[in-house]
């Protein structure tokens, strides 16, 4: 079994045996498990950076096994330096999550613990799955986990949310899926994606693909105007389900960009790309102006995140290597930065049992441990330099401007409306005096907490004084997507 | 065979008919008629009707009926195969023995059900 | 002569003779036939009462042979009640239906070679099929006359009559085994062959000795079908007095009366039909094949009708449940043994039946 | 005599598995009237062992791989054939093994339920290998007439035997329509031979007003069998309101004899037709999914919103059969019905395990069948909940289920055909499916999200239950991991169904 | 003289009658059981007829079943009625609705 395979099957099969085995009556043991399970989980992907190879651009770890032979569906698996990160990322959040749940969640612990590590697994596969139907099956399973971990232990309005969720991914990806279907037909029955790239398509099949990919992964990313859900879906969620959304559920709809639209039908998507842009700076501005009025901590924070997203798909569609390594980067500090943020949140929820701004104020003063942390990650949110928001967004930008110096204009006042709503936010929580006697008897933050706080915190400022690794590791690989979305495929 | 055999058939039928209603209508011709209410109440051991006469009835009436249908019909089955048995050879003649042994089997199932039983 | 009488009446009428020689033909049956009927009534009382050491009806003409004339008339001038609460048209359906199938069966009797009114082959299937309209007749009559006594009564007279028709059909399957065709006259035929017939002693190759159980289960259900005793259990006079046919009186009645003594008949020359050598003499020699086959037939006939009278001046009557139990689980596994045996008994090399000659 | 010998006139080898049931079915209901325990266990166990020995004769010649025709051709035995009733059969047994308790806390396990189960399953194998239409009308009527009398074979109960009446006049009707739409065909072509009348339909010179007369007959009384719109209007019902048991005896295998008829009429005796029939399919299919989808949205009732769901699936179904004739080439035709094929065994599948969860949480006086008893499932038996969830999911056709394969199967099917048509036609089928997941999941939602209603404690279910409903549960799920080798028997069964 | 379509016109219109019995027959259940009855005889009439200007036996023999299977429906259907109207107490078709939703 090859690393890659480890690294789906590992955590899933933990995650069974806790679903199967565990009880309420023995929480502790289930909690244990579950961590060891994610920890062995994260070690196994850890030689995947390893021994990467910098120097190619083709999948490596590969693995290519006849799944349904009777369409010629393969188990093929396989990382490129797009890919390799996103990898880490879920093990590793996956591990942040397990232990922010640990003394929070109390009844159906097993079910929980559970399905984040059969979610953690699905979603290594999404990454790695190098056939059309493979990525379709693993990024459709994501959906039942995450829908039940809304429903049981999300907040009072759980099950619209968890419905939203599940029916808004569900439309996109099955337009994709008669994507995938009309793909696999017109290569004369393979689902191989990389074989995809290189076949030939005309205009209006083009077109037509290009919107069926783009319903399933705008509405995963989100974009904006199909981002509803994603509020409802954060607000309601627990924490550990908001920070598995935001970290790496949305960059599951960025990648099937990387993966899908953007090789395999090129023309379209320079044909569209203005519209993707245009679409990428309402989310910036627009969503931005509305994370200002947000009174709900979560809900800001999940504008924030849908404002990012735009950021990153904007970098994917003006076409130069800045711009979309800046996209990528800027996927994965994002997916550190904003879990780091919903653990905060969630932090102060499992306290005071409110994400309201204004239940809080002068945090600081009885959690000064815990304020120094979202100090922290909420600079990198503003995309402050030396932290991991900083890398990204500037790639952008220069990427952007490079494209049309209004685009890149524009872009940039991402900075600012960024800064404004989470500085205004960060004020109004944690500076100033006690506001109220929830907050004064508010206790610091324990063992557990530090700990995972600052394993996000040792991240976040890693990659943003030293991102040198990441885009290295991605650098030849975004040159050979480039390259390739540059042949047109019309003859 | 020709079908002009069966002429009789549809004129003695009308026969048949006309000897059961000629004699009915002679009776009224020359038969007294003095309808009186105690004489045209349906007979009832003197008791007035109280209720209707069209009432529930035992349901193993019904049961024979069913079964009655069903046997008839294997009959039917039977009546050609037997007219034939000579020219059909053993493959025929298996067969029915065949059918008839479900058909046993069924009327045992019935016997043992106590469908046959009355009281 | 026949022939020439024949020829006359094409010449007169054209294509519409042949109805009229038919109406004709069919009334030469009838007639005699509902003179039989109603001296088969006098010949059951007379037979009773001799049974029973009494001198029956005497009254009427010479040893009272003008009783079942008397009985008519006096029938015609009786009122015809109709029950306030009956429904009309069905009650006086009822006794149509009841007679009807009793004479149109005689329509296929074979009274010697080639002498039935419709030699058709499928014979025996128009038979069963005539036969079995008596039921509506019985139902029709217990439906609309609306009295709990009627209704009872019919259901009790059909049930019984469609239980036994089971056994008798499965009987005259048997029948059809051994003689190939549905052919009424071809039946008779062949029952005419055989190592016994070769021998002179016909009535030995009839059918009713190797199929003798079948031949009892026939008459029997016939006895039953007919509502006979000792399976009168429908007319039961002590429980449902008279049964289906309480509402009735006056003509009405006696069509009731008419069918069952037809019915009977009936019976009785199937009964000879089938197992009894129909119109063939019991032996062959010269004077018996003098003797017509018709009147041979008649002997026969009246012969079995006797018996039935004999069964009625001595069994005593059945139970309801036994009558269902005779005919459910005496008969029918009898009938579908007895099957099976002449199935097998016609494929063993001891079959006496030659099939291929007899259609 | 060769026994694989085509030509052989009677070639009894072929019906073994039909013989065998047939007097097995006989000798249990003789058995069973001496056996005077109220549980059964005779009746019950001879008719597992029945069920296990047909299924695996089936499974045998199934592998054998070979065409035989007996009874001078009325019959046909083919791995077609032979997969679709090696899954009746299971499916019975299945369907027997959850009945039992149910059964018994309701009065209804009687010998009755053995034998009409048999006898179903009898005319199920019956029309599955029809060769000629006399034996299709016979199979089917045989199956038929034993359902009815196992719907209404819980006698005191009002809603039984209404439904009972309901499924027995429009079942009537059905065969009505179908025997009209067979005398047709038999009157234009002379035969009713399947083979026969492929053959004349296929010379042509035919009069075509009465064949296509008769086809629409045909395909009306299929789809009144199959419970597709327009003539669905048995299906809620009779789900309902018949004993679950039933129901489930009802939704299962029928479903196999159904699409095997359709298969043996519509592609093996009228392919020459497919243009036409075709046509009609694609109207049913797409009205069965908005219309089953639609309704089943609105329904309070758990059984009457899985018929809603079983109109809805099996007009997803019947896509498979309409990519017959594309641009007046038939390539796609055996890469859709296998696709059906395969649709409709997981669809069987899936269904028993739901109809099974329903019955182990029924006890006596209470049905279970209202989707708010369901509610807090998954406090009350994490077990049963699971695999209801799977189900569920598997119907919603999410992966990593079975029930997502089969909608791929044919979805690719008709994806295939590369007509713009068709690839529209694929897309209004996943929208109206996307509907159908709105329902699934208010169940899922039910069980999972939901405050258990009680506390009352489930019934004792027996261990051999549990363990086939978690296996049943498991198939669905590991079907779903390895669907290849099903798929690839569906293939294989019908190439060879078509090449012959 | 009578031909093939008068035989398939009778057979249509019978068929027609007992369809629309079924459908506008909203008072009496019994009557939906001969409408069935009226079908399969109108399915029969056509089998003969096909039968006999084919000159096939086939159709013939078909008919035969049909009435077999016709007197086990009718058997059954009966059954189903009898214990509806123990049940129900009635037979009208308009009071069959306790399944509704």
């Amino acid at each position: 079994m090859g690393l890659l395979s480890l690294a789906i099957w590992l955590p899933i099969a933990f995650g069974l045996v806790l679903l199967v085995l565990g009880r309420d009556e023995h929480a502790n043991p289930v909690r244990w498990i579950a961590l060891v399970g994610a920890i062995a989980s994260f070690l196994v992907t850890l030689p995947l950076i390893s021994g990467f190879d910098t120097t190619t651009a083709s999948m490596q770890f590969a693995e290519n096994l006849s799944w349904i032979e009777r369409f010629n569906v393969r188990y093929a698996l396989g990382v490129d330096g797009i890919s390799v990160w996103f990898v880490l990322l879920t093990a590793f959040i996956t591990i942040i999550v397990v232990i922010s749940a640990w003394e929070v969640i109390t009844t159906r612990v097993n079910q929980y613990m559970g399905a984040f590590l059969i979610l953690s697994g699905l979603m290594v596969g999404v990454f790695s799955a190098l056939d059309g139907l493979l990525f379709y099956v693993f990024f459709e399973a994501t959906l039942i986990p995450m829908y039940i971990i809304i429903g049981i232990w999300g907040g009072p309005n759980r099950v619209y949310a968890a419905f939203k969720f599940f029916l808004y991914t569900l439309l996109g990806s099955l337009l994709m899926l008669i994507a995938l279907i009309y793909l696999y037909s017109k290569s004369g029955g393979s689902f191989d994606i990389l074989a995809w790239h290189n076949l030939p398509l005309g205009a209006t099949a083009q077109t037509l693909l290009f919107f069926a990919f783009f319903a399933a992964f705008a509405v995963k990313v989100p974009m904006w105007p199909v981002h509803t859900w994603l509020p409802d879906a954060h607000v309601e969620a627990p924490t550990g389900g908001s920070v598995v959304l935001a970290a790496i559920m949305l960059k599951l709809g960025a990648y099937g960009f990387l993966r899908f639209s953007l090789p395999i039908v090129p023309d379209a998507a320079h044909e569209w790309a203005g519209f993707i842009i245009a679409i990428s700076l309402i989310a910036v501005l627009y969503i931005g102006f509305v994370a200002l009025v947000q009174g709900d901590m979560k809900k800001l924070v999940a504008y924030s995140s849908i404002a990012h997203m735009g950021f990153v798909t904007l970098g994917f569609f003006v076409f130069n290597e800045l711009a979309m390594a800046g996209g990528i980067v800027q996927m994965i500090s994002h997916g550190f930065v904003s879990g780091a943020m919903f653990l905060c949140i969630g932090v102060l929820y499992d306290r005071v049992h409110s994400r309201e701004i204004s239940a809080y104020g002068g945090v600081t003063n009885t959690m000064p441990k815990f304020a120094a942390f979202a100090m922290l990650f909420a600079m990198a949110n503003c995309g402050l330099p030396g932290t991991a928001g900083f890398v990204g967004e500037w790639m952008v930008i220069l990427g952007a401007v490079k494209f049309n110096f209004w685009i890149g204009m524009l872009a940039a006042s991402t900075l600012i409306l960024g800064a404004a709503y989470t500085l205004w936010m960060v004020k109004r929580v944690y500076f100033g005096a006690v506001a109220n006697d929830d907050v004064r008897t508010l206790s610091d933050i324990n063992a557990r907490e530090f700990l995972m706080l600052s394993l996000l915190a040792a991240a976040v400022l890693w990659m943003g004084i030293y991102p040198k690794p990441f885009t290295d590791v991605m650098q030849v690989s975004v040159a050979e997507l480039l390259k390739h979305v540059a042949v047109s495929k019309l003859n | 065979m020709s079908l002009d055999q069966y002429l009789p058939v549809i004129l003695f039928i009308l026969v048949g008919v006309a000897v059961g209603v000629a004699p009915q209508v002679l009776g009224f011709i020359f038969g007294p008629r003095k309808p009186d209410a105690a004489k045209n109440s349906p007979y009832e051991c003197g008791f007035e009707a109280f209720e209707d006469a069209r009432m529930k009835f035992d349901v193993r009436y019904y049961l024979v009926a069913i079964l009655f249908i069903l046997f008839d019909l294997e009959i039917a089955f039977l009546f050609p195969w037997a007219v034939s048995l000579n020219e059909i050879g053993a493959t025929g003649f298996w067969a029915m023995m065949i059918f008839l042994a479900i058909l046993v089997v069924g009327f045992a199932y019935e016997w043992k059900k106590g469908a046959l039983d009355w009281e | 002569m026949i022939d020439t009488f024949y020829n006359f009446g094409g010449g007169l009428f054209g294509g519409f003779w042949p109805v009229l020689w038919n109406l004709l033909k069919i009334v030469l049956l009838v007639l005699p036939l509902m003179g039989c009927v109603a001296y088969l009534t006098l010949w059951e009382r007379k037979a009773i009462g001799w049974t029973q050491i009494r001198p029956g009806p005497n009254r009427v003409g010479p040893w009272g042979l003008l009783t079942p004339i008397a009985d008519a008339v006096k029938l015609i001038f009786k009122e015809i009640i109709v029950p306030t609460a009956a429904n009309k048209g069905l009650f006086f359906l009822g006794p149509v239906m009841t007679i009807m199938p009793a004479l149109v069966a005689w329509v296929v009797i074979p009274f010697g070679p080639e002498q039935a009114l419709s030699n058709i082959d499928a014979g025996l299937l128009f038979l069963m099929a005539i036969t079995s309209m008596e039921v509506y007749g019985v139902i029709i009559a217990g439906w609309a006359s609306n009295s709990k006594y009627a209704f009872l009564g019919a259901m009790r007279a059909s049930a019984q009559m469609i239980s036994y028709e089971i056994a008798m059909g499965f009987a005259l399957v048997v029948v059809l085994m051994v003689s190939g065709t549905l052919n009424m006259s071809g039946i008779v035929l062949s029952q005419d062959q055989g190592r016994f017939a070769s021998m002179g002693l016909n009535f030995l190759s009839w059918n009713w000795l190797p199929l003798f159980p079948i031949f009892l289960v026939y008459f029997i259900s016939g006895l039953a079908e007919t509502n006979r005793h000792p399976f009168d259990v429908v007319e039961g006079e002590s429980e449902i007095v008279a049964g289906h046919m309480i509402e009735y009186s006056g003509m009405s009645f006696a069509m009731f009366f008419l069918a069952e003594y037809a019915n009977m008949l009936l019976v009785s020359i199937l009964t000879v039909t089938l197992f009894l050598g129909g119109w063939l003499p019991p032996i062959d020699s010269a004077l018996f094949n003098w003797i017509p086959g018709w009147i041979w037939l008649g002997l026969k006939t009246f012969c079995v009708v006797t018996v039935f009278l004999w069964v009625r001046a001595t069994f005593p009557r059945y139970r309801y449940d036994q009558i269902m139990r005779l005919g459910w689980k005496v008969f029918i596994p009898i009938t579908l043994v007895w099957l099976v045996v002449v199935g097998l008994w016609i494929r063993s090399p001891w079959n006496i039946w030659n099939l291929g000659g007899a259609a | 005599m060769n026994p694989l010998d085509p030509n052989a006139a009677m070639n009894w080898l072929a019906v073994y598995p039909e013989i065998l049931l047939l007097t097995m079915t006989c000798v249990i209901a003789l058995v069973d009237l001496f056996d005077k325990s109220p549980r059964r266990t005779v009746s019950y166990v001879l008719s597992l062992l029945t069920l296990g020995a047909v299924a695996l004769l089936h499974l045998l010649y199934l592998q054998g791989g070979f065409t035989l025709y007996a009874m001078q051709g009325m019959v046909v035995a083919d791995p077609m054939g032979h997969l679709l009733a090696l899954f009746a059969a299971l499916a019975v047994a299945v369907t027997l093994v959850y009945a039992r308790p149910y059964a018994e806390s309701r009065d209804l396990l009687k010998g009755e339920l053995f034998t009409l189960a048999l006898f179903a399953l009898l005319g199920i194998s019956v029309m599955i290998s029809a060769n000629n239409f006399l034996v299709v009308y016979l199979g089917l009527e045989l199956m038929s007439l034993s359902l009815y009398a196992m719907v209404a074979l819980r006698r005191d109960h009002a809603q039984s035997t209404e439904a009972a009446m309901k499924y027995f006049v429009l079942g009537a009707l059905a065969s009505g329509f179908l025997l009209y739409g067979l005398s047709m065909m038999y009157g234009a072509t002379g035969s009713l031979e399947i083979a026969e009348v492929y053959k004349a339909i296929g010379g042509g010179q035919l009069n075509k007003s009465v064949l296509v007369f008769g086809i629409v007959f045909v395909v009306a009384g299929l789809a009144f069998k199959l419970g597709l719109v327009p003539f669905h209007m048995w299906v809620p019902d009779v789900y309902h309101g018949a004993p679950t048991a039933v129901t489930l005896m009802i939704a299962g295998a029928p479903k196999l004899a159904a699409f095997a008829v359709t298969i043996r009429l519509l592609v093996e005796g009228m392919l020459g037709l497919a243009v036409d029939w075709q046509q009609m399919l694609i109207v049913i299919s797409v009205a069965s999914m908005t219309l089953g989808n639609l309704a089943a949205i609105a329904q309070t009732n758990l059984k009457r919103m899985l018929a809603y769901s079983a109109i809805a699936q099996l007009g997803f179904m019947l896509l498979g059969l309409t990519p017959t004739v594309v641009f007046g080439n038939t390539y796609s035709a055996a890469n859709g019905y296998s696709s059906s094929m395969f649709y409709l065994l997981t669809y069987v599948i899936t269904t028993l395990a739901t109809f099974g969860v329903i019955m182990v949480l029924s006890r006596q006086g209470f049905e279970a069948d209202e989707i708010t008893d369901l509610r807090g499932l998954n406090q009350r038996s994490r077990w049963m909940s699971a695999v209801m969830a799977i189900c569920m999911f598997s119907l919603a056709g999410i992966p990593p289920t079975v029930g997502f394969y089969a909608k791929l199967a044919v979805l690719q099917s008709i994806v295939s055909t590369n007509s713009p048509f068709y690839i529209g036609l694929a897309v209004v089928a996943v929208l109206l499916s996307l509907v159908g997941a709105f329902y699934y999941l208010r169940v899922v939602k039910t069980m999972y999200f939901d405050a258990p209603a009680g506390d009352e404690p489930l019934i004792e279910t027996p261990t051999g239950v549990r363990v086939l409903l978690s296996f049943n549960g498991a198939a669905v799920l590991v079907l779903g991991l390895m669907p290849g080798a099903l798929m690839a028997a569906c293939a294989d069964a019908i190439r060879i169904a078509l090449s012959t | 003289m009578i031909t093939l379509g008068h035989y398939l016109t009778l057979g249509a219109i019978l068929f027609s009658l007992s369809v629309i019995g079924i459908f506008l027959n909203r008072k009496n259940l019994i009557v939906l059981l001969m409408a069935i009855e009226l079908m399969l005889l109108a399915v029969n009439l056509n089998f003969v007829a096909f039968s006999h200007y084919l000159g096939d036996m086939a159709g013939q023999v078909f008919v035969f079943f049909i009435l077999t299977v016709a007197a086990a429906e009718s058997a059954i259907g009966l059954a189903i009625l009898v214990v509806l109207f123990r049940n129900r107490s009635t037979i009208d078709v308009q009071e069959l609705d306790t399944l509704k939703g």
